[in-house]
C-alpha cells in the first residue's frame, strides 16, 4: 500500500524534475533549433529546389550544383578566394605563436603588451574595415604615407582598387584583428604546460630549439588546433570585412564565398542557388577541420583519449 | 556602509558616472537650447556699428547658403532666436559695403545658446 | 645561470605593439583632425584638433536613433542571454534521461557557423513574423551554446551541500539559481554579459539582413551606410568609428580577464 | 517538538541497495546518533529524513505525519552539514536569517531569533563578517545557529565535527551538549566517530551495510552488544574477540585485569607492543596466535617480551555466534 502509493508519487515527482528540466532547457533549444539545425536541414532541401519567395519550390535536383561548378565563374573565384583565405591562417598563427613566446617568457610589462596585441580583437569588425580602409587609402592613408616619404614608390598606390594587392591587404586587416586571439590561445595552451617538463629537459641538456620543437609544440597540439579552426570559421565570419573594404571588389578579387553567398541571396534573391552555395561552403569547412584534425593527430590535438 | 560598497565596483561604478554625465549634460543642453546667438558689430576703431546686416550662412554638406538675416540694434548688437544649429558661418555687412570677415560657428549641440565675439567690420576694399 | 639579456624582446615587443596601435592612432588623429583630413602629406599630429567631428556625427546622421537601437538589440541579447543560458545551464547540471544526447546536440550546434544558416534563418524570421523589429535582430543572439556550457560549469562547481542547505532553507528551484547559484557565479556572469554585449554590439551582417528600414539600422548598419552614402569625405566617419569602438573597448578593458577567461574557457571546451 | 518513525525504509540506486529495510522509532526530544563506519548508508539515511534524497520504499513520519512527499522545505527540518554549507555571499547574519525570509517571518521577529540565537552560540560579535572571515570553529557554530533559529521540529546533523581539528572537535562536542540543555529538540545527529556517538546520544543506532545493527543506549550498546560488528566498533580500543570453537569470546581491554591468584589466568601470552599512554598503558599481546589488547595500570608491563597473564570477570565476557556474529 505504502510502497505503491510511494511509488505514483515518486513518478509524479519523477515528471515534475523532467518538466523543470524541459522548461529550463526549452527557450535555448529553441533558438538552436530555429537558427542552427532548421536552417541546416532547410538550406539542403533549398539546394535541391528552384524556388523563390514568389513561386513554389520546384525539385531540379542537383542543377543547381550544375551551374555552380561548370557556369559559374564567379564561384571559382569565390571558392579560391576562400581557399587562400585560409590558407593564409597559418602565418597569423606562427606570428601569434611568435608573440605569445615572448609575453610567455618573464618579461617584465608582460601583461601591457598582451594587452595590447589583444586589443583589436573585440572591435567593431565593419569599424575595422573602416580603419583598413582609411589606413590604405591614397591620399590620407598611413600605409600610402609611409611608403612615399619612404620612397618606396613615387606614386600613391590604389591597394583596394588593385587587382593585385586587394585580396592581401583584406587579409592583412583580418590578420590584425585576429592576431590577439591566436595569442590568447596559444598563450593559454603554453600556460597549460607543466613547467617541470623544461626544468627536465634542462637538466637533461636539451638544446632550447629541441625543447621548443619537441616539448612545446607537441604539447601546444590543441590550442593549434583550435587556432586552426577559428581561420577557417573566420573566412566565414570575415563577411563584414570584405562588405565594408571592398564589397568583393575590385570585378571580384576579393569575392568570399559567404559573400558571394550574400549577394546571391540578398542581391539576386536567388535563395535556392544561395543555398547550395552555403551546403559548398559548410562541406569545406567539414572537410578542412577534418584535415586539420587528422593533421594534428586526431582527437582534436589532444593527446589524451 | 557595507551596503553601498557595491557602488564602487568598477562595473557598477563606470557605468553610474557615465549615466551622471550623460544626464547632466542633456540638462545643461535643456536650460541652454533656445538657439540664442548673440554678438555686436564694430568698426575698424572698435566702436559699435548700428544698422549693419548680419547674415547666418548654414552649412550645407560642403557649401554654405544663407540661412537668416539680421540688423544690429543702435548699440550695435544683434541677435538670432531659435537657431535649430550647430554649425554655419556668420558675416555683417553694412549699406555703404562695408564687410566682416565670415566667421565659423561651430556649436557642442543643436542650438546652443552662444555669445560670439564682435564682427569687426573692414573698410570697403578700393 | 646565464640569463639572455631581456632588452631584444622588449624592443620586438614595443615594435610589435606600435604596429597595433598604429590603425588605432591614425583613426583616432584623423577624427580629431580639423580641415582636409586628405592633405598630403598627412600630419603625424592632427592639424589643430577639435571635438567638432563629433557633433557633427551626431547630426549628419540618425546617430541617437542608431545607437538607441543598438542599445535595445544588445540589451534583449543580454537579458535573453543571461535567463536562457543560467537555466539551460542548470538544467544540464542534473540527471534526466537523454542528457548526453542533448549536450552532443548542443556541442554539434556549436559547430554550425551562424553564417551558413543565413538564407533559411531570414525565411523564418520572416515566417515569425519578426523582420525589420529589434526582436528579430535579437532573436538568434537570445542565447550562446559556450555561455551555456561556461553557466554549467560554473554552477557544477558549488558544492552540492550548499544547494541541499537552500532546499532544506525553504528554496525552490527558481530561486536557488537566482539567491545561491548566480551570485556564487559571478564571473560566469561577467563573461556571458560581455561576450553578448561584443557579439551583438558589433554584430552585422545578420542585422543587414533582416532590417529593412533605416530606423531600425543599428550603429554597424549606419556605419556602413554613412560610408556608402556620404563617402570618406570628411572626419566625422572617423569620429563614428571612435564613438564605436569605445564601448567595446571599454568594456574589454575593464573586463580583461573574464573575457580572455571565457573566450578561451568556452573554445577549449568547444 | 515531534517525534520520527521510520518504517521499512529502503532507499536503493538503481541495482544497488544502500538502506535495507530500516524501522526506528525517535522519541520526541530525543539525541539519536546514528553511527557506523563510512558507506554504511548513515547519511543518505539522514538526506532521506530531511528530504533531500527519494524513498524507494517504505514510509518516513514526523510528528505523525508521514512526509514522504514532501518537499524539504514543508518537513520543518533544520540540517547542519559536514562543511558547514555556509552562503558564501552573505554575511553571518544574513545566512541565519535566509530560510526565515522566505517562510513569511517578520523582519523584527528575524531579528530577536538572530539575536537570541547568535547569543545562545556566543557569536554575537561576528554577525556582520562573512562566512570566509571566520575561523572552522566559528563557521561551525554560525552553521548551528542557522538551524536553531528556524525552531523546527527536528535538528539533523550530518557529520558536523568531521573537518574541524582534534583539539576542537573536543570542544565543539562539549558546546553541543551543553547547546542541548538549552535548545531541547529532536535531533538525528551522522558520525563516523564512536566517540562522539557515545559521548552525545540518549540512544544509538549502530548501522552497518545499510542495516540496523544495535538500537540503545550508549550504555546498553557499550555493555551489551547486540553483534560482532557493534562489539568491534564501539569502544576504543575495540572489544577483542577470541574464537572458541562454535563461539566468538569477547572481552574489553579495559576488562583484562593483572592476573594474582593462584587459579588458572584467563588467558595468558607474550606482549608484543607496550603504549604507555601516561594513566594507563595499552599492551597487546599474542595469545595463541590471536592479538589482544588489555588496558592496564601503568608500570605493570615495561616492554615487549614479557610474558603476561590476565585476567576477567565473566560478567564482562560476551559471547558471540560464530555464523551469524549475533549474540549469545
Amino acid at each position: 500500500m505504502a510502497r505503491a502509493s510511494g511509488s505514483t508519487w515518486f513518478h509524479r515527482k519523477q515528471t515534475r524534475e523532467l518538466a523543470l528540466v524541459g522548461c529550463f532547457l526549452l527557450p535555448a533549444l529553441t533558438i538552436f533549433f530555429l537558427y542552427r539545425i532548421l536552417p541546416l536541414g532547410w538550406n539542403v532541401w533549398l539546394s535541391f529546389n528552384s524556388w523563390s519567395p514568389l513561386k513554389g519550390a520546384k525539385w531540379v535536383g542537383i542543377d543547381n550544383y550544375q551551374e555552380m561548378l561548370f557556369d559559374d565563374d564567379v564561384f571559382w573565384d569565390a571558392f579560391a578566394n576562400t581557399l587562400i583565405f585560409i590558407g593564409c591562417s597559418p602565418i597569423a598563427i606562427a606570428l601569434a605563436f611568435a608573440i605569445a613566446l615572448l609575453v610567455n617568457s618573464d618579461l617584465k610589462g608582460a601583461a601591457v603588451y598582451r594587452t595590447i596585441v589583444f586589443l583589436s580583437y573585440p572591435l567593431m569588425t565593419v569599424a575595422v574595415g573602416i580603419i583598413w580602409r582609411w589606413l590604405y587609402d591614397e591620399r590620407g592613408g598611413f600605409i600610402n604615407y609611409v611608403l612615399r616619404s619612404s620612397g618606396i614608390v613615387d606614386q600613391p598606390v590604389k591597394f583596394l582598387q588593385s587587382f593585385d594587392w586587394a585580396l592581401a591587404c583584406v587579409i592583412a586587416a583580418e590578420f590584425w584583428q585576429v592576431l590577439g586571439f591566436y595569442m590568447i590561445i596559444l598563450l593559454t595552451g603554453l600556460q597549460s604546460i607543466p613547467q617541470h617538463l623544461y626544468e627536465a629537459a634542462r637538466v637533461d641538456g636539451v638544446p632550447p630549439y629541441a625543447r621548443l620543437l619537441r616539448i612545446t609544440l607537441p604539447l601546444l597540439r590543441p590550442s593549434i588546433f583550435l587556432c586552426i579552426v577559428v581561420g577557417i570559421l573566420n573566412s566565414f565570419t570575415s563577411f563584414d570585412l570584405v562588405y565594408v573594404m571592398t564589397n568583393g571588389g575590385p570585378g571580384h578579387a576579393t569575392e568570399l564565398l559567404i559573400t558571394y553567398i550574400y549577394k546571391a541571396g540578398f542581391g539576386q534573391t536567388r535563395f535556392d542557388y544561395a543555398a547550395a552555395l552555403t551546403i559548398v561552403q559548410f562541406f569545406l569547412l567539414v572537410v578542412l577541420t577534418v584535415i586539420a584534425n587528422k593533421l594534428s593527430g586526431g582527437n582534436a590535438g589532444s593527446l589524451e583519449r | 556602509m557595507s551596503r553601498w560598497r557595491f557602488l564602487g565596483h568598477r562595473f557598477v561604478a563606470v557605468p553610474l558616472a557615465l549615466v551622471i554625465l550623460i544626464g547632466g549634460w542633456n540638462i545643461y543642453i535643456a536650460f541652454n537650447d533656445d538657439g540664442r546667438i548673440r554678438g555686436e558689430v564694430r568698426d575698424g576703431t572698435g566702436a559699435p556699428v548700428p544698422g549693419a546686416t548680419v547674415i547666418f550662412f548654414e552649412r550645407n554638406f560642403i557649401n554654405y547658403q544663407e540661412m537668416k538675416r539680421t540688423v544690429t540694434d543702435a548699440s550695435g548688437a544683434y541677435r538670432f532666436d531659435g537657431m535649430q544649429v550647430h554649425v554655419g558661418q556668420l558675416e555683417a555687412r553694412t549699406a555703404d559695403g562695408r564687410l566682416s570677415a565670415r566667421r565659423q560657428l561651430r556649436l557642442w549641440f543643436r542650438a546652443q545658446n552662444v555669445e560670439m565675439a564682435p564682427l569687426v567690420l573692414e573698410a570697403p576694399r578700393g | 645561470m646565464r640569463r639572455a639579456p631581456s632588452w631584444p624582446r622588449h624592443a620586438i615587443m614595443i615594435a610589435v605593439s606600435v604596429l597595433m596601435l598604429i590603425p588605432f592612432y591614425w583613426v583616432l588623429k584623423t577624427s580629431l583632425t580639423g580641415e582636409n583630413i586628405y592633405a598630403y602629406p598627412p600630419r603625424i599630429v592632427p592639424v589643430d584638433p577639435h571635438l567638432y567631428n563629433y557633433v557633427d556625427v551626431w547630426y549628419l546622421i540618425p546617430f541617437p536613433r542608431y545607437l538607441l537601437n543598438s542599445l535595445i538589440v544588445t540589451a534583449m541579447a543580454i537579458c535573453g542571454n543571461l535567463l536562457f543560458n543560467t537555466a539551460a545551464g542548470y538544467a544540464l547540471t542534473k540527471q534526466f534521461p537523454g542528457r548526453r544526447w542533448i549536450v552532443l546536440l548542443l556541442l554539434s550546434c556549436m559547430l554550425i557557423p551562424f553564417q551558413a544558416t543565413i538564407i533559411p534563418a531570414y525565411l523564418i524570421t520572416a515566417q515569425l513574423g519578426v523582420l525589420n523589429t529589434h526582436l528579430g535582430i535579437a532573436l538568434p543572439l537570445l542565447s550562446t551554446i559556450i555561455c551555456i556550457f561556461i553557466f554549467k560549469a560554473s554552477f557544477e562547481s558549488v558544492p552540492r551541500s550548499l544547494i541541499d542547505a537552500a532546499r532544506v532553507d525553504g528554496l525552490g528551484e527558481w530561486r536557488i539559481v537566482v539567491r545561491i547559484l548566480l551570485p556564487l557565479s559571478k564571473s560566469a556572469v561577467a563573461t556571458n554579459v560581455i561576450l553578448t554585449f561584443i557579439w551583438s554590439w558589433n554584430a552585422f551582417m545578420w542585422p543587414l539582413i533582416v532590417t529593412r528600414s533605416p530606423e531600425m539600422q543599428t550603429l554597424p548598419l549606419g556605419l556602413a551606410r554613412f560610408l556608402s552614402v556620404l563617402e570618406d569625405t570628411t572626419g566625422a566617419l572617423y569620429a563614428f568609428v571612435v564613438l564605436v569602438l569605445v564601448p567595446g573597448l571599454a568594456i574589454f578593458l575593464m573586463a580583461q580577464k573574464e573575457f580572455i577567461r571565457g573566450l578561451t574557457s568556452g573554445a577549449t571546451k568547444g | 517538538m515531534a517525534g520520527i518513525t521510520l518504517r521499512a525504509v529502503r532507499k536503493s540506486f538503481g541495482e544497488v541497495a544502500v538502506v535495507h529495510g530500516v524501522d526506528l522509532e525517535i522519541a520526541d526530544r530525543e539525541f539519536v546518533v546514528f553511527v557506523g563506519p563510512s558507506g554504511c548508508g548513515k547519511s543518505t539515511l539522514l538526506r532521506m529524513i530531511a528530504g533531500l534524497e527519494d524513498i524507494t520504499s517504505g514510509e518516513i513520519s514526523i510528528d505523525g505525519r508521514v512526509v514522504n512527499e514532501l518537499d524539504p522545505k514543508d518537513r520543518d527540518v533544520a540540517m547542519v552539514f559536514q562543511d558547514y554549507a555556509l552562503y558564501p555571499h552573505m554575511t553571518v547574519y544574513e545566512n541565519m536569517a535566509f530560510s526565515m525570509r522566505y517562510r513569511g517571518v517578520a523582519k523584527d521577529e528575524i531579528r530577536r531569533r538572530v539575536g537570541h540565537a547568535a547569543k545562545i552560540l556566543d557569536i554575537e560579535s561576528l554577525v556582520a563578517r562573512m562566512p570566509r572571515q571566520l575561523s572552522g570553529g566559528q563557521r561551525q557554530r554560525v552553521a548551528m545557529g542557522r538551524a536553531i533559529v528556524r525552531d523546527p521540529k527536528v535538528f539533523l546533523f550530518d557529520e558536523p565535527l568531521s573537518n574541524l581539528d582534534a583539539k576542537l572537535r573536543v570542544q565543539m562536542r562539549t558546546e553541543i551538549k551543553r547547546l542541548r540543555e538549552r535548545v531541547a529538540t529532536t535531533t538525528i545527529y551522522v558520525t563516523h566517530d564512536q566517540v562522539e556517538a557515545m559521548t552525545l546520544a540518549d540512544r544509538i543506532v549502530i548501522l552497518n551495510h545499510g542495516r540496523i545493527e544495535q538500537i540503545g543506549t550508549p550504555e546498553e550498546v557499550y555493555d551489551t552488544p547486540a553483534t560482532v560488528f557493534v562489539a568491534g566498533f564501539i569502544g576504543a580500543p575495540p572489544m577483542n574477540l577470541l574464537p572458541q570453537q562454535d563461539v566468538l569470546m569477547g572481552v574489553r581491554p579495559e576488562h583484562l585485569v593483572w592476573h594474582s591468584g593462584s587459579e588458572a589466568p584467563f588467558l595468558s601470552g607474550r606482549a608484543t607492543v607496550v603504549e604507555p599512554l601516561g594513566s594507563d598503558t595499552l599492551v597487546s599481546l599474542d595469545v595463541a596466535g590471536t592479538q589482544v589488547i588489555a588496558r592496564l595500570p601503568p608500570k605493570l608491563v615495561r616492554r615487549a617480551g614479557e610474558e603476561v597473564a590476565l585476567a576477567a570477570d565473566p560478567a564482562n565476557i560476551h559471547y558471540f555466534d560464530r555464523t551469524t556474529g549475533n549474540r549469545r
